[in-house]
């Protein structure tokens, strides 16, 4: 295992390479570079995973956790100190496979997406850096390797996000994504130190007697973690960063911002479930409601978004959500036992990472093909672009949750979790799934059916009404279509996986088996919400539409605007604390601090102003100041005396 | 008897001194001013003989009458009109010193006053010259042969500088 | 002959040097030549240290010497370094070096400009090698002074004023601490002024060390940008140039939290205990309202100035946390603020010399116009908002870790408040980042610049070089000091 | 008995504040050098006074006012010449209207 470690530094030593002198090489060598250091990187992810779940179980039925490096970092005093080291345990395997793909993946279509694009070259060395901070993530051994690489992965999504810098939107996106991550990695920074003082150590392994020692503290600790994870994967009201991130290059979206980083919050919770489970359940449940709320906002908000990456980045929001509430629902560590959810999250964070990479991948083709990303300049696309219908029409049904693709097992799993913590919490979820199903037959419908715009302009051009002749899509070249058709592959056959082979809350192998009424329950709900957006949104407008349209007219502005939770923090940072609190300060500082300063300083000068007349040149009058000091100095002296 | 002839006279001296002082210092006409002064300094000369100092008293007059008054003398009517007309300052800074003086003399009376001075016999006799040449030129303890000379020589250096000053360019 | 007079030695050296040269080429070889001589030395000093350390000598104090120079009042020209001070004398050796190539083409009168900077240099040293309570104040002295004209003569903006301002406020922060100094040594009994002994004597009486804490820790405070002391910084750093400014912010701040650590709290240690709420406090406002008046400023050196404050602010805070921890991450953040925000001074001036202003509203597009210098900004942002890979990760989660340590109620809150300056550095950096870097640009004027030059890109990798270094591997800087720091904390603990 | 030694003092002390009185409110060269006089003289009674009173087996204060006579002699001609001096070059020995120095 200890050929691991490039895992690690292939992406960084790429990075390195392309960040120095990558301006002066050639587009192509730089797309070669990237490319193959992350192709090895990935052979070298399926081989570790091979070899770890090809090792075979130990005595007590857990697959074991290797810990193939680890050094002392930075040494604090006493037991804690920042390790670096590489943990292979089933989830970080899992991880390394997930990552590796998709960046892979990304990397082939970024060749023909960002072909010719200025910064060509800087794209790809972002592009490692990511992936080695994101790979460092989830193998690291202790939480603070954790917090560093969870560091280095928002500064490599800041990078990206603001790829295209000349334009305004980017650079707020880029700035904006950076400080509410950053805002939440505060509570995460206080979580760790937390921790690390009651528990004496960083790691994950905590022995008992110290757990017991610290027990009081780590709902605390765990809660003020979870925030930090919340911001990284958009739990309400922390989300407002990914709508806005998706100004970066598309594929940036699908690696980043669907596939990988976003995961890292629900990645964290998993990380730390032992401890959640066995000391902090009541913290389990919040991050439970949390995660349903979140769904519920993400999900109804990507039903009237009209910028298709708007709608799958709220997907995305909703369904990570759904992965914390596959993890907060769990109410012990056997999967027989309410710990179904765990093994249900990774599940669904390993099929979602391929559908979603897979829809944010096919969005890219067709924005690539339509150069806008507004549904109104789209429609009717199928007959111009018909790999990357397929292949999206796919991931459709996969995230909508219809057998056989992947999403409705993982789904199917989760829901499954959630009837068994509550009923409540089972219908639910299953109504968001339903919402699910019908905004991605939304977007579904809208691209690729009804009226088409290239048709429609085109007309307008031959009618002499348009000046210009409209450009044709076209289907993306093979680079962009491959990848399309390798994720769409996998779309398809992952949910037959034996994943609760590989992982389950306890280690120990668990069997997924279906429940009929729930399965049966929600591939109802998907089909139906299927049909309604078949209905509406197949030709145009149809009367249905146009009548929601105006009756729930309050409704959807409001859901169109995201319910005004940017405004709401647009206010806070910029009125309260930009125009509330720093400007005061800062007029606070030089008017009052170092006004007061310069104060004495003018009125010591006026003083000596005034007192300048005494050191006129006059020897008369230094005779009668000499002569009146000295008396007066006589007097006291005679009085002390 | 003595004693109250010599206190009489000391009298007289003083007073003549006092207002001769007084006279000096606030005369508008300077000429007027340093002949004034002359008769502080003959008052001077006078108390030095009462004390029986008699060399003294003739060093200060031959130095003083005879010579700085004569410097005086040479020098205002050298700069002959600018010197005549002294206009008195504000009455403000003429009250001001008015007061400090006052109050610096009060101050010192009433410390002469308040303190006992040692007292030693009082010769009548004077100092022999014999005395006092030896002080002057002696080597031993309390005497100045070294400071006479570090005199002769500041003296020189004032004609020197004197003359240096005083001449034309 | 102990290699630590070298520092006094060479600096004296180049100064004659510089005295009798002729030209710009003579100046330029001599202070290339001394100032690389100066690296070149203290990287030795640091590898002999660490290994005359690793071969066990434990004493406090290595290369130590002793001169009497005014017996009278037991004033010795005594010198010894440990940990802390090699990782300053580290620091500002690596300054002084980039602070030559920053100030390549300063005009006029260059060869002024560099003896001040040469005296101000020596001044520096002397400070880091003295353990003698008046040769420590005399050498600080120096180091000050020079300030006054570089900052006067070869400033910009308005100069005159930074510069009397500033003088003021630190000679009267010296006031405090002569005071300070003399209260130590009257009140350990007038014996001797060798830190050392007077800390090994530990007889200040208690009320006495009441008195003179605050002088002493307020006089170096006001060197480490104490707040409501800090208000030259902003007005100085602004029209200082660059090279001074990197060395003011990079060394001179430096020595505010090495003299709070060494005299003021290690000879002090019974008032430093129980009077260090009122600083923490004092410091926790420092670095929080630092950060925070960053966001609204609008010229670039205000900027990093009230960074400055709010980065220095934290290194005052954790020595006042008194745990070992705690102290290696301020010595630690010393180093890591010097070397970043000499890299920032340096780079800000490099911008400034191109387009005349520091205004963030009046640039906007500068990474199209000179990527180097805009990538090494962005760098130095990371680097200040506590990027991992950077020194200021590193300085600040040791200070946090070890300020978290300690287990009551009044630590945890001031910690926590202070961990809230990492989001609002955030902010301020991306906010110019965002401003000035990114865009395209709009005013015409600014097209025609070109990029850095051959002298100021070897600065600004230099520099980078450091932090990164620091940033990546830590562990040898943080056992150099690690060790020492927990010597003098022993002192200090009760 | 003769006269005790405070009438003496007294004496000077009028003369020395009469002196410092001409001092503080004249405005020519000379009557300030005239002042001086005055005070130079109440000194040199004293230390007269003393050493005939308190310290009569020495002679230190004559010698003292000795000496002062010569110097006042010295110091006057020194004075004298500079303010002719002055005059010469300045017309006026009026201190108000001498600032030159100052500059």
């Amino acid at each position: 295992m200890q050929f691991c470690i490039f895992i690690l530094i292939l992406p960084l030593l790429s990075f390195l390479i392309l960040g120095l002198c990558g301006s002066k090489m050639p587009h192509k060598l730089a797309g070669t570079i990237g490319t193959v250091s992350l192709s090895v990187v990935t052979i070298l992810a399926y081989t570790v995973a091979v070899i770890y779940f090809g090792g075979g179980r130990g005595d007590e039925g857990t697959f074991p956790t290797l810990i193939p490096y680890d050094y002392t970092w930075l040494p604090f005093a006493g037991t804690l100190s920042i390790d670096m080291g590489i943990l292979l345990d089933p989830i970080s395997v899992m991880m390394l496979i997930v990552i590796s793909t998709v960046s892979l993946m990304v990397h082939i279509y970024s060749l023909g997406y960002m072909k010719g694009e200025r910064g060509f070259q800087r794209y790809y060395a972002f592009l490692s850096l990511f992936t080695f901070s994101m790979l460092g993530l989830v193998v690291a051994t202790n939480i603070f390797q954790m917090y560093l690489f969870w560091e280095l992965v928002g500064v490599s999504s800041y990078l990206l996000i603001g790829f295209y810098y000349t334009s305004p939107k980017a650079i707020a996106a880029s700035k904006k994504a950076f400080i509410v991550t950053r805002f939440a990695d505060l509570f995460f920074l206080i979580g760790i130190l937390i921790y690390g003082y009651y528990t004496k150590t960083f790691s994950f392994s905590v022995n008992e007697t110290m757990l017991m020692a610290a027990s009081s503290m780590l709902p605390l600790s765990l809660g003020l973690m979870f925030v930090g994870g919340a911001g990284k994967s958009a739990m309400f009201p922390l989300h407002i960063w990914l709508p806005d991130a998706m100004e970066g290059p598309t594929p940036v979206s699908a690696l980043i911002h669907a596939a990988t980083m976003v995961v890292a919050g629900v990645y964290l919770v998993a990380r730390l479930f032992p401890l959640f489970i066995g000391y902090a359940p009541d913290v389990l449940h919040i991050i439970a409601y949390v995660g349903a709320f979140t769904a519920l906002y993400a999900a109804v908000v990507a039903c009237v978004q009209t910028d298709i990456k708007r709608v799958l980045a709220f997907s995305t929001i909703s369904q990570i959500a759904f992965m914390m509430v596959a993890l907060g629902v769990c109410t012990s560590s056997n999967p027989h036992d309410g710990g179904l959810g765990y093994m249900a999250s990774m599940f669904h964070l390993f099929t979602h990472a391929m559908f979603k990479g897979l829809l944010f991948l096919g969005a890219g083709a067709i924005i690539h093909a339509v150069h806008s990303n507004e549904k109104s300049n789209m429609g009717g696309l199928r007959k111009y672009m018909p790999i990357t219908h397929i292949t999206f029409l796919i991931a459709c049904l996969a995230i909508a949750g219809i057998p056989p693709f992947s999403g409705f097992f993982s789904k199917d799993e989760i829901l499954a979790a959630c009837y068994n913590f509550s009923t409540t919490m089972g219908v639910f979820m299953s109504i968001i799934a339903a919402i699910t199903a019908f905004y991605m037959f939304r977007l579904y419908n809208l691209i690729f059916w009804g009226k088409s715009h290239y048709e429609e302009e085109l007309a307008a051009y031959n009618a002499r009404e348009r000046e210009e002749k409209p450009h044709k899509p076209h289907e993306a070249p093979f680079v962009m279509t491959l990848p399309l058709i390798i994720l769409a592959v996998i779309s398809s056959i992952a949910g037959f996986i034996p994943f609760g082979e590989f992982i389950s809350s306890n280690g120990e192998s668990y069997s997924i088996h279906l429940q009929p009424a729930v399965a049966i329950a929600s591939i109802t709900l998907a089909v139906a919400s299927i049909a309604i957006a078949t209905i509406m949104y197949r030709k145009g407008d149809s009367k249905i539409t146009i009548y929601i349209n105006t009756h729930l007219k309050g409704f959807i502005k409001a859901a169109y605007n995201r319910f005004y939770i940017d405004e709401l923090w647009l206010f806070i940072t910029k009125k309260i604390i930009f125009n509330g609190i720093s400007r005061p300060i800062a007029w606070f500082d030089r008017n009052v601090i170092d006004g007061s300063l310069d104060k004495i300083a003018s009125m010591t000068q006026k003083l000596s102003n005034h007192v300048r007349p005494m050191q006129s040149g006059n020897i008369q009058s230094y005779n009668i100041w000499f002569l009146s000091g000295a008396l007066l100095l006589i007097l006291i002296l005679i009085y002390l005396a | 008897m003595e004693e109250t002839t010599n206190i009489i006279i000391f009298g007289i001296l003083s007073l003549l001194m006092v207002a001769a002082a007084v006279a000096a210092v606030i005369s508008s006409k300077i000429m007027r001013a340093a002949t004034y002064l002359l008769f502080v300094l003959f008052g001077t000369a006078g108390i030095y003989f009462s004390l029986f100092y008699t060399f003294l008293g003739a060093a200060q007059i031959t130095v003083y009458a005879g010579g700085i008054v004569v410097l005086f003398v040479f020098a205002i009517l050298l700069i002959g009109k600018g010197s005549v007309d002294i206009t008195h300052t504000s009455k403000l800074r003429y009250l001001a010193g008015l007061a400090t003086s006052a109050a610096g003399l009060s101050l010192t009376i009433y410390l002469i006053r308040s303190t006992s001075f040692v007292t030693g016999k009082f010769s009548s006799a004077g100092v022999s010259m014999e005395k006092l040449g030896n002080t002057i030129m002696g080597t031993d303890k309390y005497n100045f042969v070294l400071t006479f000379e570090v005199l002769s020589i500041l003296l020189l250096a004032c004609m020197v500088g004197a003359i240096l000053i005083a001449r034309k360019k | 002959m102990n290699i630590l007079n070298l520092f006094i030695f060479i600096p004296l050296s180049m100064l004659l040097a510089l005295f009798i040269s002729r030209n710009i080429k003579q100046i330029r070889a001599t202070m290339v030549t001394g100032s690389t001589l100066l690296l070149a030395l203290s990287v030795y000093l640091t590898i002999d240290f660490i290994a005359q350390r690793n071969a066990g000598v434990s004493a406090a104090q290595l290369y130590c010497d002793s001169w009497h120079w005014y017996p009278t009042l037991n004033i010795c020209y005594s010198i010894g370094v440990d940990g802390v001070s090699v990782a300053m004398i580290l620091l500002s050796s690596i300054i002084v070096f980039t602070g030559t190539f920053a100030s390549w083409r300063i005009k006029p009168q260059t060869k002024e400009f560099f003896l001040w900077y040469t005296l101000l240099t020596l001044g520096v040293y002397g400070f880091f090698i003295s353990t003698d309570l008046f040769t420590m104040f005399m050498f600080y002295e120096t180091a000050l002074i020079p300030m006054y004209l570089l900052i006067g003569v070869w400033g910009s903006g308005k100069k005159e004023y930074s510069a009397m301002k500033l003088t003021l406020m630190l000679m009267g922060g010296s006031a405090f601490l002569l005071m300070g100094i003399l209260g130590i040594y009257f009140g350990s009994g007038a014996t001797t002024m060798n830190i050392h002994e007077i800390a090994a004597l530990g007889n200040i009486p208690v009320n006495i060390q009441y008195i003179f804490f605050p002088l002493t820790f307020i006089g170096f405070g006001v060197l480490g940008a104490l707040f409501p002391f800090h208000t030259w910084s902003p007005d100085g750093h602004a029209s200082a140039p660059t090279s001074v400014s990197m060395l003011h912010a990079g060394v001179l701040m430096k020595l505010g939290g090495y003299g709070c650590f060494r005299i003021a709290m290690y000879l002090l240690p019974q008032a430093a205990n129980d009077l260090a709420w009122l600083f923490i406090i004092l410091t926790t406002i420092s670095v929080v309202y630092g950060a925070l008046s960053a966001i609204s400023q609008t010229d670039l050196k205000y900027i990093n100035a009230y960074s400055s404050v709010s980065h220095c602010g934290l290194v005052l805070f954790a020595l006042l946390m008194m745990t070992r921890t705690a102290c290696t991450g301020a010595i630690l953040q010393m180093l890591s603020h010097g070397l970043m925000t000499a890299l920032f001074f340096a780079i800000i001036g490099m911008i400034y010399g191109r387009t005349h202003t520091r205004d963030i509203r009046k640039m906007q597009g500068l990474m199209k116009i000179m990527p180097f210098l805009a990538v090494g900004y962005v760098i130095a942002g990371f680097a200040n908002l506590g990027l991992p890979g950077f020194s200021g990760f590193v300085a600040e989660m040791t200070i946090f870790v070890g300020a978290f340590s300690i287990d009551d109620i009044f630590h945890r809150v001031v910690t926590i408040i202070a961990c809230t300056s990492i989001v609002i550095t955030a902010v301020y950096i991306l906010r110019v980042v965002g401003k000035i870097l990114y865009g395209v640009p709009t005013d015409s004027e600014h097209l025609k610049l070109t990029d850095a030059t051959w002298d100021e890109r070897f600065t600004v990798i230099c520099l980078i070089a450091c932090v990164a270094a620091l940033g990546i591997a830590p562990m040898w800087m943080s056992n150099l000091i690690g060790g020492d720091v927990a010597n003098i904390i022993s002192n200090i603990q009760p | 008995m003769t006269i005790p030694s405070e009438y003496y003092l007294i004496l000077s002390a009028i003369l020395f504040f009469i002196g410092i009185f001409g001092f503080f409110t004249r405005r020519n060269l000379i009557s300030l050098l005239i002042s001086t006089e005055l005070m130079f003289n109440a000194v040199d009674i004293n230390f007269a006074v003393f050493n005939a009173y308190s310290h009569t087996d020495y002679l230190e204060g004559y010698i003292f006012t000795l000496f002062g006579i010569g110097i006042a002699a010295a110091e006057t001609a020194v004075a004298i010449a500079i303010i002719i001096n002055v005059y010469r070059n300045m017309h006026t020995i009026h201190i108000k209207k001498l600032r030159e120095l100052k500059h």
